[in-house]
């Protein structure tokens, strides 16, 4: 096999891919205390486990500022969920609000930053992740549009392809749009990228791996972010 | 004397006509006003178009039953898929539900203006998506922005913590979501309280909702929602 | 001195115009229980002194639902104010709203009722209260146009005749207006009229008024309202 | 950890520019944030326009003083007449202050529009009205209104009664008013406060601003306003 397609796989010696939990705490080192910060469904709540030490307030677009963990059986508040409808905690200091005061403070940019998953990430910035199709299934949207427009900073955090070894950084989507002109960086578990105003600026790789192998991987052009 | 309560939810439920639009609170399970929606499944209008976060879980549940039974039209909805969605699937699928997909901050918000006298407002969510074709677009200050008009219903149903005679209410926790907007931009607003307290009970910086919006309040004590299940948003 | 200008004036015998407090209390006497009411500053806040026995919510734009009397000295708490930043009570069952709230309320269509002071009424329902002049002195509106497009009804309680007998009730407003085609009725010294879609109505008199003398005091076409 | 608190109104002043637009919550006295008025007057910037409902009363207070001082070149304002606006009156008759008069209901929806992420929303007040000339006018449902900008502001001055060191805030009584919507609206928002509380002191369900709002917080535990005296609205 070649080095490439071993590298593609990640399962080349000397190199491997970040896991789930270290994509999100490699996200969370960027995230300086104070900021407010509402974290989507699935991989993105990792994050909220790599701060400690750090005060930093979750949002939930349900009404809740100042979200902790989730509840442990002994704890349980039928009355708190998150916006996945998880039984979760509030930290000292939470406030609860209503709906339209919730997106309020979504679309009028009092988020400091929004961390989502996608499908697919354009190189100008333009994303999807709500539908992968507008003629099957049962769409539905939920919050992921008022976040993405809203929010100061959108971070995309997801795996660097599909499970069939697409590409999901690409010049332009072929899904349904979330937002366009919209994230900032992307998490995977090959890269962290920013979406600079020329394209992908690659800011830091999983050890070991290349820029070449990163490349091959990719659907746009990378290139290293200046220092 | 002022006073709101009524003693059945069959009597909650008087004078709602087929064709109306109803708006339901609640986010999931959690200030969800189960009770009412039942009961306007057994008052039988028809017609109806329906305004919520959400469309239903498994076959059980009220608004499942509510969906299944034929006698809703439309649904105007941020989120109506989750895994237990199973009702609504089968009848958007058929043909029989139409659905008005909104963005859920939007949703919010055109429910906050219906009650606030705005008859519509700008906003840059779904700006360049699908669900911002056929909407009209404006700039202001450089940005694009959609025109989004109010959603205003004939009746809210409403899910409080307390409630007074008044028809002043508090929400718990998550329980709040949609239900204080909503409370504010129907013609008539139908409260399930789980408790009835005295006028003056609750502070007045306290009151979540003034009973200005409240026009019938129903005691309901049903207790805690379901654990919630993880689903998505 | 001829009949109808004894009338005018009020000093014929037999006739007495109706007193500011009478004034109040027959508009009172039209403000069924529950209704949500606003009073402007000046003579409609009367009103709230005539309806008791009865539970009106009185509203004041800058946030109070359910406003009580004014303070007596021994009540004093400076951090309740009226819409006239007077020092006012709560009633049992009040609530406290921030002024995006206040006035969504208020324009939203959930005030049963508002009652203000005019300058001029005009017979299709056109009014104005906010200033005499938009060159001399500095204007001021406050939250008079909200109200007047807002509430479900509003009524106009104001003297028959400006200070100097020069009608109130008008054709056309000549003033600067404060709403277009807002006013339901009005209240007058000398009469309650209707603003019905053919012009001003009459609904009643001060005793011992004739319809004559009232439309000598008028300045646009009066019929009696249909019963 | 996050700490909001400064510890002199001088530093709560700190970075605001010549040229700011400065909201200032307060119906009358109460609730005004006299001590950061006061402070910004010290601080010197210059060319400042202003929102809010007054603008002042009598020569001695800090608005008036402000007014008097030259550094405002424009106040946005509902009802900046009262029997007491000698300073606002002269200023503004000498040519040496610009008024931007907005109705009430407007000013505090333009207000809330900014916090809210909405550039422009349509209102029926003013339509018609002197107040209404030259604005964009719009039908809808068989009734006209006016488009209405959102005013965002670079600094907000709030009064609250309690804050806690995250800022997140609560009003007493009638202080409410134009404050928790200010506070959403502005770059810099910067608290005076009665009381400083530990956090967690206030309960979730009662912080009427959450602290991710409020950029400083100064203890301010000046007492009660002065009783009302009877002006106008």
């Amino acid at each position: 096999m070649t080095t490439t397609a071993a590298r593609a796989t990640g399962t080349a010696e000397g190199f491997k891919p970040w896991t789930r939990p270290e994509m999100a705490a490699r996200l969370a080192k960027d995230i300086p205390e104070g900021w407010c910060v509402n974290l989507g469904i699935g991989i993105p709540l990792l994050v909220s486990n790599f701060v400690k030490g750090r005060e930093v307030i979750f949002h939930s677009e349900n009404g809740i500022i100042g979200m902790g963990g989730l509840q442990k059986p002994e704890e349980l508040e039928p009355w708190l969920v998150n916006a996945g409808k998880q039984n979760v905690n509030l930290v000292t200091g939470a406030s609860i609000v209503h709906h339209a005061d919730s997106f309020a403070m979504i679309r009028g940019g009092h988020l400091d930053l929004c961390v989502l998953g996608a499908f697919e990430v354009a190189a100008n910035g333009d994303f999807a992740n709500w539908t992968t199709s507008l003629k099957d299934g049962v769409p539905a949207v939920g919050g992921a549009m008022d976040l993405a427009v809203g929010a100061k900073r959108l971070w995309i955090i997801m795996d660097h392809t599909s499970k069939d070894g697409r590409p999901k950084l690409l010049e332009q989507c072929a899904l349904p749009l979330t937002a366009l002109k919209a994230v900032g960086r992307v998490y995977t578990n090959l890269a962290v990228i920013d979406v600079g105003p020329q394209g992908f600026e690659v800011v830091d790789m999983a050890p070991g791996l290349s820029m070449e192998a990163l490349q091959a991987q990719t659907g746009a052009k990378l290139k290293r972010k200046a220092p | 004397m002022i006073d709101k309560r009524v003693k059945s939810i069959a009597e909650a439920m008087q004078g709602i006509k087929d064709g109306s639009t109803v708006m339901f609170g609640g986010f999931g399970a959690v200030g969800s006003p189960v009770h009412l929606i039942e009961g306007l499944l057994e008052h039988g209008a028809k017609e109806l178009t329906l305004v919520g976060n959400n469309a239903g879980t498994g076959r059980v549940e009220p608004l499942a039953r509510l969906l299944a039974s034929g006698n809703v039209r439309k649904i105007i909805c941020s989120f109506p898929r989750s895994s237990g969605s199973v009702v609504f699937d089968e009848m958007h699928k058929a043909g029989k539900l139409e659905l008005e997909l909104v963005p859920q901050g939007t949703l919010a918000e055109r429910i906050r203006a219906a009650g606030a006298g705005i008859p519509a407002f700008y906003t840059p969510t779904a700006y360049g998506t699908a669900l911002g074709e056929g909407k009209e677009v404006r700039e202001f200050n450089g940005r694009m922005y959609l025109l989004e008009h109010a959603i205003r219903a004939d009746v809210a149903l409403v899910e409080a913590w307390q409630a007074d005679r008044w028809g002043n209410l508090t929400y718990k926790l998550s329980g709040r979501n949609f239900n204080p907007i909503m409370a504010t931009a129907a013609e008539l607003t139908i409260v399930q309280a789980q408790h009835i307290v005295e006028l003056g009970a609750v502070g007045p910086e306290q009151i979540h909702t003034p009973g200005v919006y409240v026009k019938r309040v129903v005691h309901v004590p049903y207790g805690d929602p379901a654990p919630a299940l993880a689903t998505t948003a």
